[in-house]
């Protein structure tokens, strides 16, 4: 892998200032769900942060995101506000779907989040037409779509990578292969040695990253960005890691291997980066307090203000269907 | 096998499934998660079967839809009887091909020669906050589609009992279960037992209105009989259980003699099952009516998320009876 | 631009596709076969549209349905007019999810932000032996679902005018056109004319009976109404030209003004879009009509390929005239 | 390639038996539509013989097979009994579909002729079904879906393969790769080298082979069938091959490169077989005219009986919906 792209000290504190978010904001989010503050299905990300902000450090407010249900983090790291957020999974006419959408469909398009799907495979086929017009405009924008690993092995994955190849968009696939769709094990039901390795059958660059290494991440993100970019045309990235609490918040996670789980937890990603900044004199303990004291706080805030929000009026419930109302 | 007096909806599942492949060498299962390395299914509908029944004839699958139905139908077509299972109900909607285009057609395209008798059991529902992709009632789209049966029962009794007659019936069935009624409770079925595809049940006579109704929206409309028998209404209830084809002679036997219809529902009110029964019944009554069928639907809009909004979805005992009210008043 | 009177579908279509294009640049179409080195599309409908307007904004495509409508919908997102065809109107089954849980979905999920203003081409229908999985008309689904337009023209005027206001409309629109219908001629439309979403027309004004019909099903209408006419049976045709949201007024005022009412179309009749026009009207007019109304579709049953069978199964001018002469009678 | 399964003269004269059918009933097919004594869409499959040929002379009777539209070859090779064909074709109620399929969706159990579907992509996901139930039944049965080159971008394909993989199941995928899908070409719809090197993103064999030619085409197959019999799994074979007569009887070709196809059919595998048979000493001229006057005496009767049949009465329209009348 080339090196030109490796992150300086600024990149890495940026993605460290991403990551601090959203470790924190999943903590908070779980210990709302389990409080019964917030009542939503929760797909916590946890130990995957820094795919996300690795990789939207790598992009700019511009570039086009569509992602999942699992997605707080993606969102977040692309720069959606927290309080538009925090009403929007509190369910408030403040939120930034005036709470129709919830926590598996959020969108801000100032930021480039354009689609939150909860249909496994979906986000990839729009993330084309997305990079398709951004060729037919010449607007220089990257698409990005982020989906699971289970997600590699739904007709969506195929249809849409053979297209992007074809057409030569400007389109980045990013698997987040945490090794489990729902309760199955990634191996239990993926033919092949990985996900990257499926890029061949489309003469695609596939690239197999640790997902929790944020230079490595950053590094094959950015590689991805310059050739969508270049209009040299799609990368699928598949980077590994873990999720820390199982598929939904509330699942018994008898299904999982707990010795696996109990070493992914302690090899956490995030402290791990932390101290490597720390130790490599790229930060001190305080600037990295300082910043995360600071994220603590706005996701107070957030949440304060999302719950003295008032929900929406019953008679949201038909409007925005159509655009306008049709004459008959 | 229970001994128990009452059940949920969940165990009543478990236990057609596991009686029906005790029975039944022939009877198999797929889906995501279903397997018990995998929980025996996110609800844990198929909870045993697989340590019971061995990991071939009960199979986790990948997250593909059309391979899942594909699989369930080419075994099928040689002599097996799958039970698959696409988790909710809108994830359908990646397996329509092989569902409308091939499981059921291909007794009519070949000529009777072959069939597809599987079950595809799917689970919905407003209430859990699952907002615009996971809440939908789609079973308009298969009731429209020759060669399907679509059923969705309301209780234990007829989970258990249309799920074995299902998983018997030599042509294709959509068998709807409603997420927030997996735990609640009724009666107990009697093991073995069966309830025929095509009959409505009567689960309350009644003379001035009668309303029909199925899956959740049965244990509504039960509160709203209750509501309106204390305000002086006799309201009959009719639970279809099988939604296509519906029993067209029990509900015309009632329209005909209380002479008033409420015809209720989770799915969209615009063009949803109700609109099939009202239009026959208006048409078959025509002059024998006392007041217009009325149907009681979803709104026209996709589910939301917002707690206030998703309770106003789903019709609601309250708005039954008052709907009910209308149509005696 | 055409200077001829008359007119087929097929070129109105093709002339609608290129006026639109000419005047939006944001207007942009993908599909199997679309461009012209394929042909300009298997029919022809988009011939010349990659000649003249390039080939990134004309796009032949892989078969793969999902990819073309999430392709549109992603490039709707951001400001374009995408009409995908599906070549078939069978083959929306594979793409059923793009269609219903996105492009439907999309503006009411993000509360107004995004919008979904994409044309879906296909066309559909029996009468060249094409067979169980190529012929069905499936509008009821699309009917079924919150946020979809459907929209059905039946002759070319129409069928120039509804495509114009089709991609015009800020939201999804499934444009559904009939495969023996293209060469049919009509007089031409007026380059730039629009005919609104909504919208019925009555194509011929009567007072005894009400037909409402769409797509090529108005075709055999109009002699129906002609042979209804010599047996001294006033009919009135409305045609629907927008099946949802359909024109509500225009059909009520007429059946008001009839009594009696024939909804045809080529579709399965139970659960078919039928359904919910005569469960309306029945309530709306409710001890208004003369008679109960009648619905005339397809037998509940897939199309089949022998040519007496198929050419039994859409309504025809005789049996539609038969129907109406039913009612009168 | 091992040779193992070479195929002797035995079984080149079995393929050649068969081809000679297919050559005919093809001729005889097309010139029935065009004179019109037969009304149905006709997807001509001349110039794939030898694909058919060569795998069914490798299954067995019992074997499945799922075909699509382009498959008349396909099932007669299979060895539907040609009346029970040209009747169906012919829309009569002794068709082999009673004339509800006709020539999309033909099917005979009796020979493993399970489905054809007019559905690109949905013979795949079936042909899994049946495998399954052979490995469930231990009746060592294996499964075939054939499909065009086309098919290979869309879902089915992939959700198939890695489905097919993961349970280890007796199935045989045949692309047969006629260069174009419809009006388009095969390189500007399908990403990658080819589609037999998709099969490695899912760890199963991947053979591109002439499918024009018998013995390649042959122990490509009988390779396949061996594997899938001893319990290996799946096997993705793409036999290169070429149509003659464009997508749809009656098509303007107009979009084909023209000096491809003079070339392709300058090239026609039939007369290639049936030559080398001859200059090899396998047959002599007069074995093989007496095979085709037989199977065109054959297909003379077929079409006669056929065309002497009756049509279904209208009655049977609503008749094989259900197996039975719901009491309702
Ligand atoms: C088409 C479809 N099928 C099934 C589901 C149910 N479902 C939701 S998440 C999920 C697992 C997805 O796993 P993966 O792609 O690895 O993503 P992860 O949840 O691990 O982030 C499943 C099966 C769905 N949402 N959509
Ligand atoms: C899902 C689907 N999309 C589109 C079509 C229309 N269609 C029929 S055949 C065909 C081309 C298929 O090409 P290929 O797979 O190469 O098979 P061939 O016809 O060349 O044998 C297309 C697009 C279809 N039948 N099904
Ligand atoms: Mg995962
Ligand atoms: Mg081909």
């Amino acid at each position: 892998m080339s090196s030109n792209y490796e992150p300086g000290r600024e990149i890495q504190l940026e993605i460290f200032r991403r990551m601090a978010l959203l470790v924190a904001n999943d903590e908070q989010t779980r210990r709302a769900v389990r409080t019964g503050r917030l009542v939503m299905p929760y797909y916590s990300y946890r130990g995957q942060e820094i795919i996300p902000s690795a990789l939207c450090t790598a992009l700019s407010d511009g570039d086009y995101l569509c992602t999942i249900y699992r997605g707080i983090h993606d969102m977040l790291a692309k720069g959606m506000p927290l309080k538009d957020l925090w009403a929007e999974v509190a369910g408030r006419i403040s939120g930034t779907c005036k709470g129709k959408g919830g926590p598996m469909h959020l969108t801000y398009p100032a930021k480039g989040i354009m689609v939150t799907t909860g249909i496994v495979g979906s986000s990839m086929p729009i993330a084309n037409g997305l990079a398709w017009a951004s060729q037919l405009s010449g607007d220089g924008r990257v698409s990005v779509a982020t989906f699971g690993d289970g997600a590699s092995n739904i007709g969506a994955f195929h249809e849409s990578l053979n297209l992007a190849a074809i057409w030569k968009l400007p389109v980045i696939f990013v698997c987040q292969n945490n090794l489990y769709a729902e309760h199955t094990t990634f191996e239990k039901c993926t033919a092949g040695a990985n996900v990257a390795a499926r890029a061949q059958g489309y003469s695609i660059p596939g690239v197999r990253v640790d997902g929790n290494d944020p230079i490595a991440m950053y590094t094959a993100a950015r590689e991805a960005v310059e050739r969508a970019r270049a209009g040299e045309g799609p990368t699928l990235i598949e980077a590994i890691t873990f999720r820390f609490f199982g598929h939904a918040l509330g699942d018994n996670d008898s299904y999982m291997d707990q010795a696996q789980k109990k070493a992914a937890m302690e090899a956490d990603p995030a402290p791990r980066f932390r101290a490597r900044l720390i130790a490599e004199g790229l930060a001190t303990e305080a600037e990295l307090a300082a910043i995360e004291a600071d994220v603590n706080a706005r996701i107070e805030e957030a949440i304060a203000s999302a719950l003295a929000a008032p929900f929406p009026e019953v008679s949201e419930l038909t409007k925005d269907v159509y655009g306008a109302e049709v004459a008959a | 096998m229970s001994d128990k007096d009452t059940t949920t909806i969940v165990e009543a599942l478990n236990l057609a499934l596991t009686d029906a492949m005790a029975d039944d060498g022939k009877v198999i299962a797929l889906g995501e998660d279903l397997a018990d390395p995998e929980g025996g299914g996110v609800i844990g509908v198929t909870k045993g079967l697989s340590t019971r029944f061995g990991d071939t004839r009960v199979r986790s699958t990948p997250i593909a839809e059309q391979a899942i139905i594909g699989a369930a139908i080419g075994a099928s077509l040689v002599g097996y009887r799958p039970v698959a299972e696409i988790m909710l109900m809108n994830f359908t909607a990646v397996a329509m091909d092989m569902i409308v285009n091939h499981a059921a057609k291909l007794r009519f395209m070949s000529g009777g020669q072959t069939h597809v008798p599987i079950v595809i059991r799917t689970m919905t529902g407003t209430g859990i906050a699952n907002g615009g992709q996971h809440s939908d009632y789609l079973e308009a789209w298969f009731a429209h589609t020759a060669g399907m049966k679509v059923v969705a029962p309301s209780n234990p009794a007829d989970a258990y009992g249309l799920l074995r007659s299902a998983i018997e019936d030599d042509d294709p069935v959509l068998f709807i279960e409603n997420i927030i009624a997996y735990r609640s409770t009724g009666p107990a079925p009697k093991s073995g037992s069966r309830v025929p595809l095509g009959k409505a049940s009567t689960v309350h006579e009644g003379s001035d209105v009668t309303i029909v109704a199925y899956s959740r929206m049965v244990q509504e409309a039960i509160a709203a009989v209750e509501a309106l028998g204390k305000e002086g209404v006799s309201a009959e209830l009719i639970d279809l259980r099988t939604v296509s084809p519906w029993d067209r002679k029990t509900v015309m036997a009632s329209a005909a003699k209380t002479g008033r219809l409420l015809i209720v529902h989770e799915a969209v009110t615009q063009f949803g099952v109700g609109a099939e029964i009202a239009a026959e019944v208006s048409s078959e009554l025509f002059g024998k009516l006392k007041k217009p069928v009325r149907r009681l639907g979803g709104p026209y809009a996709p589910v939301p998320f917002s707690k206030p909004l998703e309770s106003a979805y789903a019709p609601d005992a309250k708005r039954i009876a008052e709907a009910a009210l209308a149509l005696v008043r």
